[in-house]
């Protein structure tokens, strides 16, 4: 054995009276955020509070994707800076958090669509980061598996590639950054839940967990597909948001076969390898709000025919196993991150949907300022909490709003 | 999960019939002095309930009506409407 | 107006021996080797309304009395009236001939809606089961009543006209008139394991008939 | 190697022989043999290399719960092939080996495990950054199983079935037999589900009696009889249970038999109550080497010789933990096999007719000891056993390990179906807490093990299961739970987590290769919750996903950390068994609408697009610019087939109250014989849809949808009226009428060949609406529009009719060099016209006003609450909205890309739709900027993708670009 074993996140503590803040949620924005606190502005008398386990959550069940190649001008810096952090962090951590870059390629099925991907290219590349439309015959010459025969549902009429983007391990990124706080002195708390957020006189005061009271004039809500319902039960705040299932799955473990992450927005699905040989792919939402994390006899099913389109190798590979976590969608598909309004010192991060993931390290690192500063970075700025009544939707999608997240 | 929902019409339904119409926030509100904020809250805010809600249905598949059920959202399962809301 | 030539959504490969031309349409009567069932029979040539009003029950379409409870169907004369909901029926003519629509704004002649089918005969839900999760066989429900659920995908209108536990039987189904194609590819493949055939009009008039007492 | 040719217990026919070939050879099997057990007999014993040490897997359960006998079989990889009955030519290959199963030069691996402690990856290969592409290229080569090629195609059919019963019962042993035929008794529709190819369960291979003296092995051939001859009972075999949701929903699939029509079908099952009587798998035993080929459990040993006729080695040392291994023992040895010793992990509580057999027949018995220790490089050679404390040790030579804990059981239907799971300390299981509704537990996966008990609970179960479904059981349910209240219930299990060793070659999980040493890496690291330790160490992830690991890793992490807590189970996911994507699919039927003139639109060259639900002709030649269809119509005459057009009838005293809130103007001032032009907005003022609306009557209207709303319309109108209580009714015509839109400056005298009404301007005009007979017979509905800018006729027509009126039409209009556009050429000529299609050149940042569309809002009906108005007004006055302008290229030669960006130092916009106009030869287009840059004149930066920082400029000019008076589509 060339190293021992040890204690990856500190030793178990106990829970102090106060601390200068407290963070709810013990998964990747929470870490993140309390990780840049501490390393970044010195606040390091930081709690975390996570009801479960670190990653127990989306953190752990994300599709691993990473990329950058959102639609408007308010993401793609957000996310190009969290990509580029990746090798930042696997080097600060000292953790090997296995970006995979293999670079995204996203299939277009009409000619619609590939304008619309023309679009978000064009605002890619307006923003430094690489990103090409190319045909259906480029696409399968990199994928070799894909079928861009005409007699599937949806036809392959060509694809938006994206090189910089791939794969990091999402478990690695939550124990690295967990790893991180704990060097930093941030104390991690877990098996402990936060059951009410005290305020006086619009100010955080403190916060009440299952394990005792907390005094602290800052808390961050950042518990993903729960902060909605955290907040509105909790502060009387409602939001814009629905939570709904998402779903993923993998096959059994196969040689290499596909050397890039490959999406379908027509047919609601993603693939990609994993390093251990399995396909991953998911990708399917049930329209009701829902707590349970439960799959679906629909959707496996679903993604089989999906998949017997346009990866119909794959028909002859076994799923192995299905499971499902939480999304918080937004209206517009874009986050919420908002801070001292209208209490002070309440700072929240969610409204991530799916993309929470990606998004992580970037975050982490302007939410704590924010923190910080009680200053709004200007990065941050677009994602307030008040566009929504100002008339003033993000766009990240395109498709006009209904009454259901998905119109 | 497999969502079940009992239409007022076709009876207990496979949930994929169906699709969702949000929490129930009552009738549309007048126009007349209706604020940003009042109108974003109507529209667009939930509450996002771990727990038992009121909620609208439309049965797609079926018969075509709206209705409304409660359902345990930490669970998936319809429930009698609650002796607190009635 | 000889040159006027209706169209059916629905298309059999197989050409019928016996045909004639009813109101413009050219109605299938047989099919060579139409088999000892099931059989698949295109309707689409039959008058269909809808009727709706807030006091549908007081209607008497084809003077049937419309069933108070959704799901009920009257059948009897030829016709059958589907209860749908509170403010719904429908109404199916199944004869050779309909009766002019009633002068009430309530009604609205259907016909062209819809893809119309029966299938009917050995083993007819054993081919449904294989293309829908509606209970067909419901022990509770007694024929006729009517389905309004997804069958292959396509919502649709079910009409359970005989059942018995051995699968055999059968119901009349609309859906969208556009689904004809994809819907009869999915049922005559569905049924291949079981023999199902495309029969003509005779061979529905045998069962419908022997339906009605 | 010579079969057992004559047992009663037999699922083989050995007269039937089948051939197979493998690694170059050809072997033969016979008609009810498993590829492994056909390749067992003759001779192959190392099936497969493991995952990361490449060590050597052989025949462990015959029930796949790991992947040591995964092969590839016929190009498919992970073929379980214990479990996958042999098919006469089949091809079969070992996996995961450099050479072969026998000889893996990777087997030097298995030497370097101290280099691969727990979560290795993570400490390690990025240091230098530069190192981790190489280090995971390596990797990703090492892992995986099996190789798909990226061409293969899967051969079969695969079917589906979606069943509906009042009872389902999960497992076709004597207790699901029993539960299947007491259910039945209600008369209610029962469907039995059996994984193995025959009934029979833990029955079918056992020679020991029953009460009244009854082999086992006849009694389930009794039961299997009455069941398959009860009419109210479906049974389906061969069939694995992969799924059970809320509300009783299970899935599995079957595999089909020679005479089948499907290869494998899908199978789902609505049902209002379900049996689980899955019965038990084995607990694996934890020592060193503990999955050496030769190692077996004793089920598995058991079922080889009593149902494939074949003794899988000829010395052999027994470990176990249970009766079943005692029995087995006994009935080996009868069978012909010599047995060295029989190691009890037990000190006492064996069955005492069990432990005379063994005295009769001489066979050594060790009460308290245990396997710790196999030895064999590529099979087992010699054992040693040793007290359960480690204290003493013995060797003996063997070629048959056959080693087991205890029982395991199958419980993942109860976990899918979300029941709370806790830990049994009298039988060691981890059984539910709680049912789930409707769910009843059958046989042995309740702990019982005595033949009569099982019985005795399956039909308890049955009959609760009956009952809970509704049926009217009287007193039987208390008479059935008295009987079995009189029998043995459920056995002390063995508690033994692992042998006593260290470790680092004792696995825990076989398909990850992860050992007790790892595990307790882990825990040291933190990682202290089963969970967690799945996802650090892999363990329970691979093939066979916990059916392994999945009983032994809580009880080890509960044992080391000697934890307050009993032990923790883990998660179970489906599907239970690994499924093929092909038969989860099945049919994979692709719905599609065609229109009325589908066939003609083919037949005439139409190249079609799938858009939406329906499918539709966008070009009719390979010039995708679509010059001469365009042309055509602007300077001739053109049909489209505009079918796909969303139509609906409204009407009932509160017709007009729907539409006042639904659309933007006000309805009220719509006039008969006139169409009128209006769109639907969402809450925020996005437009949903727009059409026009004809009056037919009071409250009584026809009115238009775009394609790709209809579905949604009738939803969205009583979604936004449905606490109102307003008496109207929607009828849904969209696929009753065809629309043929006859557009061109010589559609009037194409029409007018074809029908006897006065077409002149003044008797109909733009905007005007008709209703009229084609020779008496065809009722059209025709509108006057002008989508794309000249004289157009949309003419609504029954469906049967449609083709017959556009042959009419064709026909008529030959004279004029009449011909067919599609969809993309009515889109360029509607954009000439900047005539906008909602999405295109709409967004969720733009409302009604920002796409020009304002002048349809009436404001003074603020009564009507119209959906959209609030939002409206709201954002009136704000500036830095988007808004949709018409563009002009200063290059007319160069027209800017769709999707290119309007920019200075950001993003202020973008192009929604431009072409090259051929009508006025300018390069125009619209596009959605800020609002600070929609004034006419501005010139526009455009930054289009791969423009390598070459800018094209654009000026806002006005709109429409052709014809801007309309005299073309009103004369």
């Amino acid at each position: 054995m060339f190293w021992k074993s040890k204690p990856l996140w500190g030793d178990k503590t106990r829970l102090k009276s106060s601390y200068d803040a407290v963070i709810i949620g013990g998964g990747l924005h929470g870490l993140a955020t309390a990780y840049y606190l501490a390393k970044e502005h010195g606040i390091t008398d930081v709690a975390i509070i996570e009801k479960r386990f670190i990653g127990f959550g989306g953190a752990g069940r994300n599709t691993a994707i990473v990329r950058a190649n959102q639609r408007t001008q308010y993401n793609v810096p957000l996310y190009k800076e969290a990509l580029d952090l990746w090798p930042v962090l696997t080097k600060e951590l000292d953790y090997n958090l296995m970006f995979n870059n293999c670079g995204n390629l996203n299939l277009m099925h009409s000619e619609a669509a590939m304008k619309a991907a023309r679009m978000t290219i064009a605002t890619a590349q307006f923003h430094g980061v690489e990103s090409h439309l190319i045909d259906a015959k480029e696409a399968k010459e990199m994928v070799p598996a894909l079928n861009i025969s005409e007699d599937i549902t949806f036809p392959i009429h060509g694809a938006m590639y994206h090189p910089p983007g791939g794969i990091v391990r999402h478990d690695a990124v939550v124990w690295g950054l967990a790893k991180g706080c704990a060097k930093h002195g941030v104390q991690i708390h877990q098996q402990t839940e936060a059951t009410a957020i005290h305020t006086e006189g619009g100010k955080i005061t403190g916060v009440e967990t299952s394990r005792g009271r907390i005094h602290t004039p800052r808390v961050l809500v950042s518990a993903g597909g729960y902060s909605a319902g955290i907040i509105h039960h909790m502060l009387g705040i409602k939001l814009p948001i629905s939570v709904l299932t998402i779903q993923a799955m993998v096959t059994q473990p196969l040689k290499p076969i596909l050397n890039h992450v490959v999406s379908s927005g027509a047919y609601h699905c993603y693939a990609n390898q994993t390093l251990k040989g399995e396909i991953a792919t998911g990708a399917h939402m049930d329209q009701w709000p829902n707590y349970t994390t439960q799959n679906t006899a629909h959707y496996i099913k679903h993604q089989a025919e999906a998949l017997s389109d346009w990866l119909p190798c794959l028909r002859g590979v076994k799923f192995m196993r299905i499971w499902g976590g939480l999304a918080d969608m937004t209206p517009d598909m874009a986050p919420i991150m908002d801070g001292n309004d209208p209490i002070e010192g309440f700072y929240m991060d969610c409204g991530w949907g799916y993309f929470g993931f990606k998004s992580c390290s970037a975050v982490g690192k302007y939410m704590s300022e924010y923190m910080a500063t009680g200053n709004c970075p200007d990065m941050l700025k677009p994602f307030n909490l008040r566009r929504y009544e100002n008339h003033q939707l993000m766009g990240e999608t395109a498709a006009l709003v209904s009454y259901t997240p998905d119109n | 999960m497999a969502l079940t929902l009992t239409c007022p019409v076709c009876g207990k339904r496979n949930g994929y019939e169906f699709r969702y119409g949000g929490e129930d926030k009552g009738p549309r509100p007048a126009e007349a002095g209706l604020t940003p904020r009042a109108w974003c809250d109507y529209v667009h805010m939930n509450k996002c309930t771990a727990g038992v809600q009121k909620e609208w249905w439309f049965h797609r598949d079926g018969c075509g009506s709206w209705f409304t059920t409660w359902r345990d959202t930490t669970n998936n399962l319809e429930v009698e409407q609650p002796e607190a809301s009635k | 107006m000889g040159e006027i030539k209706r169209e059916s959504p629905v298309r059999f490969t197989a050409s019928p021996t016996k045909s004639e031309v009813r109101d413009n349409w050219t109605v299938a009567l047989e099919y060579d080797e139409e088999g000892q069932g099931p059989w698949l029979v295109d309707l689409a040539h039959k008058t269909r309304w809808d009727l709706q009003d807030n006091k549908v029950g007081e209607q008497r379409p084809g003077d049937l009395t419309v069933p108070s409870a959704p799901g009920d169907c009257t059948f009897a004369n030829n016709t059958l009236v589907n209860r749908m909901n509170r403010t719904q029926a429908s109404i199916y003519h199944l004869g050779a001939a309909a009766p002019a629509m009633p002068d009430f704004s309530g009604y609205t002649d259907v016909t062209e809606s819809t893809v119309f089918l029966a299938l009917f005969g050995p083993n007819a839900f054993f081919i449904a089961e294989k293309l829908a999760s509606l209970d067909f066989l419901d022990p509770a429900k007694t024929a006729p009543f009517l389905y309004q659920g997804p069958f292959c995908h396509v919502p649709c209108q079910i009409v359970t006209l005989e059942k018995a536990a051995d699968g055999a039987g059968g119901f009349l189904l609309t859906c969208s008139r556009g689904y004809g194609d994809s819907m009869v590819h999915a049922i005559l493949e569905a049924g291949v394991e079981f023999g199902l055939r495309p029969a003509g009009e005779n061979c529905f008039n045998t069962w419908a008939q022997g339906l009605q007492g | 190697m010579n079969r057992l040719n004559q047992l009663p217990t037999l699922r083989i026919n050995p007269s039937e022989k089948l051939s197979l070939s493998y690694r170059g050879k050809s072997y033969q099997g016979v008609a009810g043999d498993t590829v492994a057990t056909a390749l067992y007999a003759n001779g192959v014993r190392v099936f497969a290399r493991s995952l990361k040490y490449h060590r050597p897997r052989g025949l462990y359960s015959l029930d796949g719960e790991c992947s040591n006998t995964c092969m590839d079989v016929n190009s498919i990889p992970n073929i379980r092939t214990e479990n996958t009955l042999l098919k006469d030519g089949m091809v079969v290959k070992e996996q995961n080996v450099m050479g072969s199963a026998d000889r893996d030069w990777l087997s030097f691996i298995d030497k370097l495990d101290w280099m691969m402690p727990a979560g290795f990856y993570y400490k390690t290969m990025h240091k230098p950054a530069s190192m981790w592409p190489v280090a995971m290229k390596q990797i990703r080569k090492a892992a995986g199983l099996g190789v798909i090629s990226a061409d293969y195609q899967m051969k079969g059919q695969y079917d589906e079935l979606f069943l509906k019963a009042e009872v389902t019962v999960i497992g076709g042993g004597a207790a699901g037999m029993t539960a299947a035929l007491a259910a039945a008794e209600s008369g209610q529709r029962v469907v039995l589900l059996e994984s193995r190819p025959h009934l029979g369960g833990c029955f079918d291979y056992r020679v020991s009696a029953t009460g009244d003296g009854t082999p086992l092995y006849e009694r389930a051939r009794e039961l299997a009889e009455k069941v398959e001859q009860t009419g109210n009972i479906r049974v389906f075999k061969h069939t694995s249970m992969v799924g059970a949701y809320n509300n009783n929903l299970i899935t599995g699939f079957q595999v089909g038999n020679a005479d089948d029509v499907f290869t494998e079908r899908y199978i789902e099952i609505r049902s209002n109550s379900v049996v689980v009587a899955t019965g038990c798998i084995e607990r694996p035993l934890i020592f060193d080497h503990n999955e050496r080929p030769g190692v077996m459990q004793a089920g598995c040993a058991h079922r080889m010789a009593r149902t494939y006729g074949l003794l899988p080695g000829s010395e052999a040392v027994f470990s176990v933990g249970h009766d079943l291994g005692l029995e087995a023992a006994v009935d080996l040895f009868d069978l012909g096999l010599k047995i060295n010793c029989v190691a009890d992990i037990r000190e006492d509580g064996q069955n005492a007719e069990l432990m005379l057999a063994l005295a009769e027949r001489k066979i050594p018995v060790l009460k308290g000891w245990v396997a710790s220790k196999a030895h064999g490089s590529k099979k087992v050679e010699k054992v040693t056993l040793s007290t359960v404390e480690g204290t003493v040790k013995r060797d003996f030579p063997c070629d048959l390990l056959v080693a087991s804990a205890g029982l395991t059981p199958v419980t993942g239907p109860f976990i899918l179906a979300q029941a709370k799971m806790g830990y049994d300390s009298h039988t060691g299981y981890f059984l539910p807490t709680e049912l789930p509704a409707k769910m009843f537990p059958a046989g042995r996966i309740t702990g019982i093990n005595n033949p009569g008990s099982i019985e005795a609970s399956g039909r308890l179960a049955g009959l609760k299961a009956a009952a809970a479904a509704g049926a009217d059981m009287g007193k039987t349910v208390a008479d059935a739970e008295k009987a079995a209240s009189t029998l043995p219930g459920p056995e002390r299990g063995c508690k033994l987590v692992t042998a006593p060793v260290k470790g680092r070659k004792s696995f825990i999980c076989f398909d990850e290769d992860t050992t007790i040493k790892n595990i307790k890496q882990a825990i040291d690291m933190g990682f202290d919750v089963p969970e967690l330790i799945k996802r650090f160490t892999s363990a329970g992830t691979g093939p066979g996903q916990g059916g392994i690991p999945g009983h032994n890793l809580p009880l080890f992490v509960a044992k080391y950390t000697a934890s307050i807590n009993t032990p923790v189970p883990t998660t179970v996911r489906p599907p239970l068994v690994p499924t093929f994507l092909a038969t989860y699919a099945g049919y994979n039927h692709h719905m599609f609408k065609h229109t009325p003139l589908n066939d003609s639109q083919k037949a005439d060259g139409g190249i079609f697009r799938n858009i939406g639900v329906w499918q539709r002709a966008r070009y009719f030649s390979d010039d995708f610019e679509c010059k001469e269809e365009i042309l055509n119509v602007r300077n001739n005459v053109g049909m489209l087939d505009g079918s796909t057009l969303g139509k609906f009838r409204i009407h009932g005293p509160d017709a007009l109250k729907a539409f006042q809130r639904v659309y933007v103007s006000d309805m009220s001032k719509v006039k008969e014989g006139r169409i009128k032009y209006s769109a639907m907005c969402n809450d925020d003022g996005c437009v949903m849809d727009d059409g026009v609306v004809v009056k037919l009557g009071e409250n009584d209207y026809y009115f238009t949808t775009s394609s790709g709303r209809a579905g949604q319309t009738v939803e969205w109108i009583r979604y936004h009226t449905r606490f109102d209580g307003w008496d109207f009714h929607l009828v849904n015509l969209t696929d009753a009428m065809g629309v043929i839109n006859l557009s061109g400056p010589n559609a009037r005298k194409v029409l007018a060949k074809v029908v006897d009404i006065d077409l002149s301007n003044e008797a109909f005009p733009f905007s005007g609406y008709k209703e009229f007979f084609i020779k008496d017979t065809i009722f059209v509905r025709a509108m006057r529009l002008g989508f794309v800018g000249e004289i157009s006729y949309e003419l609504h027509v029954p469906s049967s009719c449609t083709q017959a009126v556009w042959d009419m039409l064709k026909e008529a209009g030959a004279e004029f060099g009449i011909r067919n556009f599609g969809v993309e050429a009515q889109n360029v000529l509607r954009m000439e016209k900047c005539h906008i299609i909602l999405g295109q050149e709409s967004e969720q940042r733009t409302n009604l006003l920002d796409v020009g569309l304002g002048f349809l809002w009436d404001r003074k009906k603020a009564d009507a609450k119209t959906v959209g108005a609030v939002a409206l007004r709201q954002a009136e006055k704000d500036v830095g909205r988007l808004k949709l302008v018409g563009i002009s290229m200063e290059d007319d030669t160069r027209a800017a890309r769709e999707g290119a960006l309007i920019v200075d130092n950001k993003v202020r916009g973008y192009v929604a739709t431009m072409r090259k106009s051929f009508t006025t030869g300018e390069a125009v287009g619209m596009a959605l900027v800020e609002s600070q840059l929609a004034d006419k004149g501005t010139r526009l930066e455009i930054f289009e993708d791969e423009c390598n920082g070459v800018r094209l400029y654009a000026r806002v000019v006005p709109m429409p670009f052709y014809d801007p008076t309309g005299e073309r589509m009103k004369n």
